[in-house]
């Protein structure tokens, strides 16, 4: 297998061709809506997810879970459990702590002192903290064999308002860490003071609460593992969405060489970031693998899923100050984030330092200082989901735009307009050296305008109040900031050894001429099988169809590098510069061969119609079938020197430096969708009900391989959006109970929910990336910032509310109907 | 949460201290009892059989006085333990005389319920709680009547 | 009086997809773990604890049910249709085909009883209007396309015209 | 989620049913079964036999006799909505009918079900008490009827002991009645928040309140204005219980919401 590492220097978004029979050029695969190649299986109920994996003999894991928020654990009794028939064995955490280090932690100190096990030692930090898990013959078995299992728990008093952590009587999750503190960090950019002494208006609003949810992807987690005595291996068939990280996880815990660990997926449910964290259970079902000799299944249930994976970052901004001169110009903004990480830090303090790819937001104020203090409660442990950290921040600067504009009583489009980053500043460099690749944001506003007949507006607001309806309009303008430059975790930790980013593909030819890709990511449904083979047709002048993408990741493929996964709205250019990158070498050797046996010049030859051959004579041509028949199996006579393999690795490394560590200042990642949404929403003024009545989902990320995925992916950022704006929230009470751990109270939206929907594009291709393509499909949120920001505007004619939160129900919308002085306190104009 | 209220009984105050803290006589009032297990006079086990219409739930629940000032303050904590829920439950009286041999008793419970059934939703504990809560009240005056008949004091 | 004593397990007869089944299943297993765990059948999924999402829709005698919520045992002698017996001979039904070409599926999880509860809707209601189609599938959660697309899937397979959303 | 073993009968007559559920402890009836696993799953709850009443296809008989509509309490939703019974002598039925959960959930779900398992939430228990109906319970000792006041006992609890049957449900039929029912529930088909269903007979209507106490609160205002319908909501002095989704005071307010809303709806088909 040939192998080189090339960088992929910014190129100029460039079309594939293929020849047709005529030999006139045409438009490549690229950018068509080509069926998926993955559906066929899909709708046949075909697909392998983890949970329909079976192996002989396989045990069925169930876990025991904490009823308390906060609680030593007195003692484990499994002797009952374990003497039921068809249970084959329990682990507890003294047996975990016996054979496993503490997970590697990401933040320096205190974060850094956490003791993190695969099941609670010594006390429980969350409802649904793990404390054992059993294992036996039947799904049923386990369950029943786990309420035998007798724990004794001294309950201790919890802490569930992150703003209390800090005091000096909170209650105290990690002896170790010595507080509730996992990191905090000051960031400053540009010259703050004189932008306030600048400034003609002071705005501060004392308090900002985004609120806890998570994507809840409809399958959840689950691995089945087997152990091989003989070598020492563990192959664990799993849906984790980032087996790169997991690897890094999992490898020191459980002192054992990375490639005994073998990751496999195939179909994943859904992942959205809240698949990436499963490493504790991994390692827990692993060491039950071992300790039974048996292959272990464990699927998570529904409400364990609630209860303890995956939470988004839950964030409040304290103290914000924005100076504001009386034209509308945003100088900058002065704010305190306070981030509640949950009981334990999986893939966290990272959101500390995530937010600020998009520091500005879409805007171009240049001096900014946020202090990011992160600590631990008694909640379930957050970790990435869909729009992490930015979302949060994207959220912040929307709210703030909106609330600048109707305190001093400015148009929120046109401040917006006035303060967008310009399409002829881009490439733009933020106040913290992100830079924004392209893009046109204004123009992508104007396109949502249109889409949602703004101009007709004051008549629909007229018709809405006909109807004793409060009608809104609200924009929320994002980016979604994709292909990570990991060394921005050196912000948290200095000690770290982790920078840029990468992924890996490899496209063979076979021995009978078959085109095989295999990929480092773990799709969930984003169509990287399709996409893949759309990028290699156009290569290899073949059809998708010609072509098998191997579904899933395997360690075993040698395919994977140590970013590989499917996570941070990267595939598009990481997977598939990879992939592109793969196929072009395997044209070149394919050339290579060709000119060898058709005794031409490389130059003279192309690759069409699954043959390469002469340009000026295509009649003298070989098929590709002949190619990897004559490398694989019939390669007598061929030149000593000839250095073909048909099979091509490829690693994709984006360009990039380690930012100043003093400064925090530094590219952080390499490309920049955006999406400007649009909502008309109704409010009915009585009871504080609404209904987002009219949308419009406006999405520019850059060349678009297949127009159809992109939507969708919009759609889908978009229905999350709407669901976390009004419906879904993790909530708990005062004793750490969460109250909404199943779809009864966590209500996602359902088909009767979605609101009609516009979309429109427009295309700004990367001038950073291989195919001009940009990461996306997490979005920004921007359903949410366009809810609250409609809410805000509907209920203006009430006493001005301002809508302080991220989540609004029913309620509150109501309790912000009933006392608007209560929101109103919290702002404040200072003019000077 | 917390339930509280305020009842009279036709009873010197003596008479209704005695029932509140008389184990067998608390036992009587409450829902469900299928065992009940004195071990001295501040604790007490019973198992009980809360009627669900679904399927009874079944708790084991240890009682402690926790303080108690005669004749007009009690403190009594219940710490249930059941597949599926625990619940924790201090629960405080405070009896002060009503004149004419009438007794008035302030009562206030912070109820805590955990697992499964905690996740049934208040919409759902809470209405059966205060259900469970005025059975009580109405089986305790019954008893705070029998003990008065049969003179106790 | 005479009756039939209660038992904890029972013989139960189903016909899946035109197959028929034998099997002594204890009572208390739910018809959607008899099918993925009995019977192999692991095209139904689960995706919720409390019979919302809709996963594994399946048809028992022609009715929609989530078969979640029943127990094995009860569907003893019945005849079920579940997303495996949609492609007779790998034909795929014109609505599996609506839902590729609409984009329809994305991870896919939700999809087979998403086919089931809009192939239940066409047969008793073969024109749906947009508001019927939602109605059709309020059973079912799909959390990666926000339902627009389904939608759209619907309406094509039950031959209507679909507006373009630009 | 996962049951505890239990054991099942599934009778072949009603007697069949009754005597199952007198001759074992813990017996419990198996209706739609829409409730009853999904607390089964979670083991909040956990009969030890199930008597499973899906083959008893006298118990799903919808018939009017004179001036009743006789629902059998196994009758599903899906079965209500479509009757030509209903539609003609009490369509409110129907259509409240078509509000509950889902499709699916409609299929297998039944009234009788809906209304034994009196989860606050649900639709048909304040529908059923401002329709005044009654219930036919069979017992050991023979059948009662059970008028709806004395029905609901609490949440999950009704006048259906144990070893007895809830055979079928009477309304009276509409004749010159009007009836309207509204809910505020989490999004356009989630959870119900509060509800509340209206019937007017003659001007004197009966409102039956849901989700704001462990049964449905019945109000008897003098006339149908809104200021005597949300003063008799207050008079009631509902205390509410407050979770996740609304507060005491946010549902006691919606309680007059809902109860104005189900008597306009009411008047409006009444004129």
């Amino acid at each position: 297998m040939s192998e080189t590492i090339e960088t992929a220097t910014p190129v100029a978004p460039e079309q594939a061709l293929v020849v047709e029979e005529t030999g006139a050029p045409q438009r490549g695969f690229a950018g068509q809506n080509v069926p998926r190649k993955e559906d066929k299986r899909l709708v046949q109920g075909e697909g392998l997810f983890v949970d329909d994996i079976k192996r002989h003999g396989m045990g069925y894991a169930h876990y025991v879970r904490s009823p308390y928020a906060h609680a030593n654990i007195v003692s484990i009794d499994v002797s009952r459990a374990e003497s039921l028939d068809g249970v084959y064995g329990t682990l507890i955490g003294e047996e975990v702590a016996a054979v496993t280090e503490p997970f590697f932690q990401i933040s320096s100190p205190p974060g850094a002192h956490v003791k993190d096990y695969a099941l609670a030692l010594g006390k429980v930090r969350h409802v649904g903290d793990p404390v054992a898990i059993v294992v036996a013959q039947t799904r049923e078995l386990a369950r029943d064999a786990a309420e035998l299992v007798e724990v004794e728990y001294e309950p201790l008093p919890a802490l569930v308002d992150a703003r209390r952590a800090l005091e000096p009587d909170a209650p105290l999750l990690h002896d170790e860490a010595g507080g509730n503190l996992s990191w905090s960090g000051i960031y400053e950019w540009g010259d703050v003071d004189s932008a306030f002494a600048e400034a003609d208006h002071v705005v501060k609003i004392s308090e900002l609460h985004f609120d806890r949810f998570n994507s809840t992807p409809l399958e959840t987690d689950g691995a089945l593992v087997e152990f091989n005595r003989g070598t020492g291996q563990w192959t664990i068939y799993t849906n984790n969405q980032f087996p790169g990280f997991a690897a890094i996880m999992m490898g020191p815990a459980m002192r054992s060489g990375l490639d005994k660990l073998r990751f496999v997926t195939q179909d994943i449910g859904g992942g959205f970031g809240n698949k990436i964290t499963s490493h504790p259970q991994l390692v827990a079902i692993c060491l039950l693998a071992r300790k039974l000799n048996r292959p272990i299944q464990w699927t998570e249930w529904r409400t364990d899923f609630h209860l303890t994976m995956s939470h988004g970052n839950e964030r409040w901004f304290q103290d914000t100050e924005v100076a504001v001169t009386s034209d509308g110009t945003l100088l900058g903004f002065r704010t305190k984030a306070i981030d509640d990480a949950g009981a334990f830090l999986r893939y966290e303090p990272l959101g500390g330092v995530i937010w600020a790819q998009v520091t500005p937001g879409c805007y171009r104020w240049k001096h900014v200082r946020l202090e990011f203090t992160q600590v631990m409660t008694n909640k379930a442990p957050v970790s990435p989901n869909r729009g992490y950290s930015r979302m949060q921040h994207l959220w912040f600067t929307e709210r703030v735009i909106d609330i600048v504009a109707h305190e001093l009583g400015l148009d929120p489009v046109e401040v917006r307009k006035r303060n967008y980053v310009r399409a002829d500043e881009m490439p733009y460099t933020t106040p913290n050296g992100c830079v924004y690749d392209s893009g046109d944001y204004a123009r992508m506003l104007d396109v949502g305008l249109e889409l949602i007949g703004y101009d007709r507006l004051d008549e629909r607001r007229r018709d809405a109040e006909s109807r004793g309806k409060l009608l809104g309009f609200g924009i929320g303008s994002t980016l979604d900031s994709g292909t990570n430059n990991f060394a921005q975790s050196r912000l948290i930790n200095p000690e770290l050894q982790f920078s840029g980013n990468n992924e890996v593909a490899t496209v063979k030819l076979d021995l009978f001429g078959e085109v095989v890709v295999t990929l480092g990511t773990t799709p969930q449904g984003q169509g990287h099988e399709t996409t893949a083979a759309m990028v290699v047709a156009d290569i290899i002048g073949i059809t998708p169809d010609d072509i098998n993408v191997r579904a899933g990741h395997d360690s075993y493929w040698n395919s994977h590098a140590g970013f590989s996964g499917t996570y941070a709205s990267q595939f598009a250019v990481t997977g598939l510069g990879a992939v592109k990158g793969a196929a072009e070498k395997l044209a070149g050797e394919i050339k290579k061969l060709g000119s060898v046996v058709l005794g031409c010049g490389v130059d003279d030859l192309e690759l069409a119609e699954g043959h390469v051959r002469m340009k000026a004579n295509p009649e003298a041509a070989l098929p590709l079938m002949a190619c990897g028949a004559i490398i694989n199996a019939n390669n007598a006579g061929l030149p000593e020197d000839l250095d073909v393999t048909l099979n091509a690795r490829y690693v994709f490394r984006p360009q990039f430096e380690v930012p100043d560590l003093e400064r925090k200042y530094g590219n952080l990642t390499l490309t920049y969708a955006a999406q400007i949404h649009v909502a008309l929403v109704e409010v009915d003024p009585e009871t504080g009900v609404y209904e987002v009545v009219d949308y419009a989902a406006v999405d520019d990320c850059g060349k678009r391989i297949h127009p159809q995925i992109v939507e969708g992916q919009v759609m889908g950022a978009t229905a999350h959006a709407l669901g976390a704006a009004t419906y879904e929230t993790y909530a708990y009470d005062d004793d750490g109970n969460l109250l909404t751990p199943n779809f009864y109270d966590y209500h996602v939206p359902h088909s009767m929910d979605m609101p009609p929907l516009r979309t429109g594009y427009i295309e700004s291709p990367s001038p950073f990336t291989p195919l001009g393509t940009k990461g996306m499909g997490e979005g920004g949120g921007a359903g949410i910032h366009a809810v609250c920001a409609a809410l805000q505007d509907a209920l203006a004619a009430r006493g001005k509310p301002i809508v302080y939160d991220s989540h609004n129900p029913y309620h509150r919308v109501w309790e912000l109907l009933q006392d608007p002085e209560a929101s109103r306190s919290r702002v404040e104009v200072v003019a000077q | 949460m917390m339930v509280e209220g305020e009842r009279t009984f036709e009873a010197p105050r003596e008479t209704v201290w005695l029932v509140l803290n008389s184990p067998e006589r608390m036992a009587k009032t409450m829902p469900g009892v299928e065992s009940f297990e004195i071990h001295d006079e501040r604790h007490w086990t019973a198992k009980v059989k809360i009627p669900l219409g679904l399927g009874g739930l079944r708790m084991k629940i240890n009682f402690e006085k926790l303080a108690e000032r005669e004749p007009e303050h009690a403190e009594l904590s219940a710490k249930g333990d059941g597949v599926g829920a625990i619940m924790n439950m201090v629960t405080s009286f405070d009896l002060a005389e009503a004149g004419a041999g009438a007794t008035t008793m302030k009562w206030a419970a912070d109820v805590k319920i955990a697992g499964p059934v905690g996740s049934m939703g208040q919409r759902v504990l809470q209405p059966i709680v205060n259900q469970q809560v005025s059975q009580v009240l109405n089986s305790l005056a019954a008893q705070v009547e029998q003990a008065k008949s049969e003179g106790a004091s | 009086m005479s009756a039939q004593e209660p038992t904890t397990s029972r013989v139960v007869t189903v016909e899946v997809n035109g197959q028929s089944y034998e099997r002594n299943v204890d009572v208390r297993r739910l018809l959607i773990h008899f099918l993925r765990d009995d019977l192999d059948l692991t095209g139904s999924h689960i995706g919720c604890d409390t019979g919302n999402c809709g996963a594994c829709s399946l048809l028992l005698d022609g009715t929609l049910v989530k078969s979640c919520m029943l127990l094995a045992v009860q569907a003893d002698g019945g005849r079920i249709e579940t997303v495996e017996g949609l492609a007779a001979e790998g034909e795929l039904t014109p609505m599996q085909e609506a839902f590729s070409a609409h984009h329809a599926l994305q991870c896919g999880y939700c999809t087979p009883g998403m086919l089931m509860s809009a192939t239940a809707l066409l047969r008793v209601n073969p024109r749906p209007s947009e508001d019927e189609i939602r109605k059709g599938l309020q059973g079912n959660i799909c959390r990666c396309t926000g339902y627009w697309n389904i939608i759209d899937a619907v309406k094509a397979a039950s031959g209507q015209e679909v507006a373009s959303r630009e | 989620m996962l049951l505890r073993e239990v054991e099942y009968a599934r009778p072949s007559s009603v007697d069949e049913a009754l005597w199952l559920l007198g001759a074992h402890e813990g017996a419990r009836a198996l209706a739609g079964g829409q409730t009853l696993v999904n607390v089964m799953k979670a083991r909040a709850a956990s009969p030890d036999v199930l008597v499973d009443l899906n083959r008893l296809e006298d118990l799903r008989r919808i018939c009017v006799s004179g001036e009743t509509l006789q629902l059998g309490a196994m009758a599903t939703c899906t079965q209500i909505m479509g009757s030509s019974e209903v539609e003609v002598s009490r369509p409110i039925l129907g259509e409240v009918a078509a509000q509950i959960a889902d499709v699916q959930v409609r299929n297998r779900g039944t009234i009788g079900g809906n209304v034994c398992s009196n989860d606050p939430t649900n639709h048909l228990p304040p529908l059923l008490v401002a329709l005044d109906a009654t219930f036919t319970v069979l017992g050991p000792s023979g059948e009662r009827t059970v008028p709806v006041g004395e029905f609901f006992l609490g949440v999950y609890l009704t006048a259906v002991g144990e070893g007895e049957l809830l055979t079928s449900i009477e309304v009276p039929a509409a004749g010159n009645a009007a009836d309207g029912f509204a809910s505020i529930t989490i999004g356009r088909d989630g959870t119900c928040i509060v509800n509340a269903a209206a019937s007017l007979e003659s001007g004197s209507p009966r409102i039956a309140i849901g989700c704001v106490d462990a049964v449905p609160v019945l109000i008897q205002p003098a006339a149908t204005d809104e200021e005597s319908v949300r003063g008799a909501v207050q008079d009631a002095r509902l205390e509410p219980p407050s979770d996740v989704h609304a507060s005491a005071d946010y549902r006691r307010h919606l309680a007059g919401v809902c109860a104005v809303r189900a008597v306009k709806q009411a008047e409006e088909r009444g004129r």
